[in-house]
């Protein structure tokens, strides 16, 4: 298999842009990874994007593509829900795996805040299954709820303890120039915050996010685009049901474990050789599961963890420098390609916000509830 | 908001409860499945579930999707039938008084409009009461 | 690069199934396609539609493949408007390619009747350019018919030339078991329907579908999963603006030439060593600009070339020996899948309608109008 | 049925008719793109197209859309205006008197209303009469 690697990123601030349009909003990320690659023309491109149909608008790579200067080129789409950034790049891996392209763009994009609130989070839940669980009108929130109560119960783990991951995040995300949420905040902030989805509470959620992101991927021959290549030493992705009623366990993301697991043996890695990685917390008790499924944590542990301290910059691993989802933001089909580029930015040394000696990355993009995992191992 | 088409296609699993239990492995799913989910076979076979069962675990929902302002806050739960789980809506009992492990049946209620307007009819679950417990 | 086979198909009846839902109708593709294959379980699907998002459902990789019994493997879903398919079919490619899997399912599903006829056609017009075109009320018909107005005043192409190619298509498919439309029809017929779009005609037109289509692909390894593997000898995917306003040229499919021509040098053959085609015959001008832009026809000549008996079965190339999208149907996301089921089954001799005989196949799905092309070259 | 964001965001846009052109290579676009189409380059400038025009090709919709039944039959042509072509409605002229070549300016008119319910103004092409001609 030929080797992949990224050689130039590129991304927005993480926020909300009303006065740009998607296509204008992609356009930038785009740019801002071409000049990382002196304007290198890429031969394809991959656009990941879960929810653009709220705004009526699909064959976004042909938008894109064509909006961007690339008309002619390879493109296509690729979905899966709030996962649909790690699919993204994992088919950019493939397409120059393949040797069919030799260089190839991945762009991730996402406009949550197009469309009143109650019609985004309708859209958001078309990650679960509209035939038996929407039909009830469970929000994603509350899909996540349902887990969150069955963790804290089983594993007793506090309210508190949980809360604390949400503290974390936003002492990474104050930092880093490109995050959604830009502010330090207390446990008290997250434990008096509204009540979401109980027992989900505002603070425990990552926002409703714009944003783009993308990743220019090449291979041997054309490496030397950059000073700084970062090497693609495992990817993968399984799926699980997008219900949560015929799921094996409600306590571990099945396939957050497969994924990791086959990601690690791929790229010859051990869980433990990990410096940095960005994982999906939508919600505080999506780090807790992702982190056990992982192997960061034992099961049930992974909120103890925290609140003594690990996981924070100056431990190994560090996780989510950025701010996460819950500081950073969550663009949702943009996100899998903004954790890539953000650990590429660590590998290289010049993340511009918390900055960790790293020489092994871990990304970890979550669709649904679990139900779409893409794991992508990075190294220097 | 679901389509008429498609709750006239379910009708039957959503109003009986209609699983389907794997015949290599034993595994029962619902929603039903056209193969195993764990073990690949094909040989499945419809299998009603129960109607009375306990709540896993559950959630009340402040902040609605379009279509269900006027079930809020909805109280969702999953609940163990048998076997098998499912995730519904709990009714005629308030937030506070939920817990993890309360008994519960399934009773007829009608849903939010499908996006033709129509007013579908799902099961939703109540608390068992002694005097339902001794009829079931 | 390694070389990738098709070893086995699977499809439904292309037209209205109200009563079956879309997870089922794939999960009868699926089957049928591994029912070819021994039942030996792939490591990863790819899913090809469109417009489930009328139907308020996305993550549909996770969705199909656990209805299926395939949780836990990789699975995404690639877009690329009307040209899913294609590009579901490029993926797979790119899966088995790169050998990071060895035994893919790509199966390509749309269920078109699921809402009212406005709605769906509102969603159609997704392909187009929501800002600029959807704003006015444009459907797909009518941006095609934009196309044939200009093509039949330039190159002087009659009215009934264009017609004569819904014949043939309805001649072709009244013998494949999986059409939707098995009905022959007049000349008459085409010129005295209704006007749908000006001078597009329901008969000028595809109708409305609902269907799913799988192929299984491997590796030279795994190709003694059949007794006649067919190799995928090229594949290309090219994309233009969705908008028509921009275009290069509004007789030509830019990105059609473009997929055509690279295909074609990947499988190092000419146009003119095609046996057998399933083309994209969206709408008669569809047909007639794909020709030409794949390079069956000179420009312009098309609609002479088969109003005098060319592309019938026996001539060489056969086109559309399935009927087509006029005849067979075209459930969009599907479709691309379709064309590349039908091939193979010709290049194996057991296509159950018009049989060609037949060492090299093309297929051509397009996207919009012409905004994102997958070629794909298949020989025995 | 499009968005009251959208509408706002790209008002300009629709209603000066904006395009960009290529410094590099002289390729107009319409709609304006953050590159140019033909040769790739990022150097393009935004340039206000003319708003008188000829038919370069036209279609009559018969069958609407979601949102544009009241617009139908609805005349769509796609007008070539200086080096560009911009798709747009015609309006105050009947079906059967369109051709290909026929001389349209721009004119203000009413839009089927944004998935918000807001009614929004979009520029339609109308028959350029001999009075017009001389003012334009
Ligand atoms: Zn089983
Ligand atoms: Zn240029």
């Amino acid at each position: 298999m030929r080797k992949v690697y990224v050689v130039g990123v590129g991304m927005t601030k993480v926020g909300k842009h009303t006065e740009v349009s998607m296509r204008d909003l992609a356009a930038e990320a785009i740019s801002n990874a071409l000049d990382e690659v002196g304007n290198e023309k890429p031969e394809a491109i991959v656009v990941g994007n879960m929810l653009s149909s709220l705004v009526e608008q699909e064959n976004l790579a042909a938008l894109i593509a064509d909006h961007a200067g690339l008309r002619g080129i390879c493109g296509l789409k690729v979905e899966g829900a709030c996962g649909s950034g790690g699919v993204a790049v994992l088919t950019g891996y493939l397409m120059v795996a393949s040797g069919l392209y030799s260089k190839v763009l991945v762009v991730g994009v996402e406009k949550l805040l197009e469309r009143p609130t109650p019609d985004t989070l309708r859209g958001l839940a078309y990650a679960a299954d509209a035939d038996y669980e929407l039909i009830y009108g469970v929000s994603f929130a509350g899909l996540n709820a349902l887990i969150m109560r069955y963790y804290m119960s089983k594993y007793n783990v506090k309210r508190e303890e949980l809360a604390l991951w949400s503290v974390m995040m936003h002492q990474n995300g104050v930092k880093n120039p490109y995050a959604q949420l830009r502010n330090e905040i207390t446990l008290e902030t997250v434990l008096n915050s509204p009540v979401v989805a109980d027992p989900i509470r505002l603070y425990d959620a990552c926002p409703l996010s714009d944003g783009a992101a993308a990743i220019y991927l090449t291979n041997e021959d054309w490496k030397k685009l950059s000073d700084t290549p970062v090497l693609i030493a495992g990817v993968s992705n399984a799926v699980d049901s997008p219900d949560l009623s015929s799921r094996f366990s409600l306590d571990e993301l099945f396939a957050s474990r497969l994924s990791a697991e086959n990601a690690l043996r791929m790229a010859k890695l051990s869980v433990k050789d990990v410096d940095v990685a960005e994982i999906h917390d939508a919600y505080t008790i999506t780090a807790a599961v992702s982190l056990e499924s992982i192997g960061f944590a034992e099961k049930g542990k992974a909120a103890k963890l925290w609140s003594e301290g690990r996981f924070k910059p100056g431990d190994k691993p560090t996780i989510n420098p950025s701010g996460g989802l819950k500081s950073r933001g969550h663009p949702v089909g943009a996100t899998g390609v903004y954790q890539v580029a953000e650990v590429v930015m660590q590998l290289r040394g010049d993340f511009p916000g918390v900055l960790v000696p790293a020489e092994v990355g871990l990304t970890q993009n979550v669709g649904g509830v679990g139900s779409n995992v893409t794991t992508v191992l990075l190294k220097r | 908001m679901t389509t008429i088409q498609r709750i006239w296609r379910i009708k039957n699993i959503l109003l009986r409860l209609i699983s389907t239990r794997c015949l290599e492995c034993g595994f029962i799913a619902y929603p039903p499945k056209a193969s195993c989910p764990k073990c690949g076979s094909r040989k499945v076979v419809e299998e009603e579930l129960p109607k009375v069962g306990e709540v896993l675990t559950y959630t009340v929902i402040n902040v609605p999707l379009k279509g269900f302002e006027e079930f809020t806050p909805l109280i969702i739960g999953l609940i163990k039938l048998g076997d098998a789980k499912v995730l519904a809506e709990l009714v005629d009992v308030k937030p506070e008084d939920v817990r993890i492990g309360m008994k519960v049946v399934a009773t007829l209620r009608r849903s939010t409009k499908t996006l033709d307007g129509v007013i579908p009819y799902v099961l939703k679950f109540k608390p068992l009461t002694l005097k339902l417990n001794t009829t079931t």
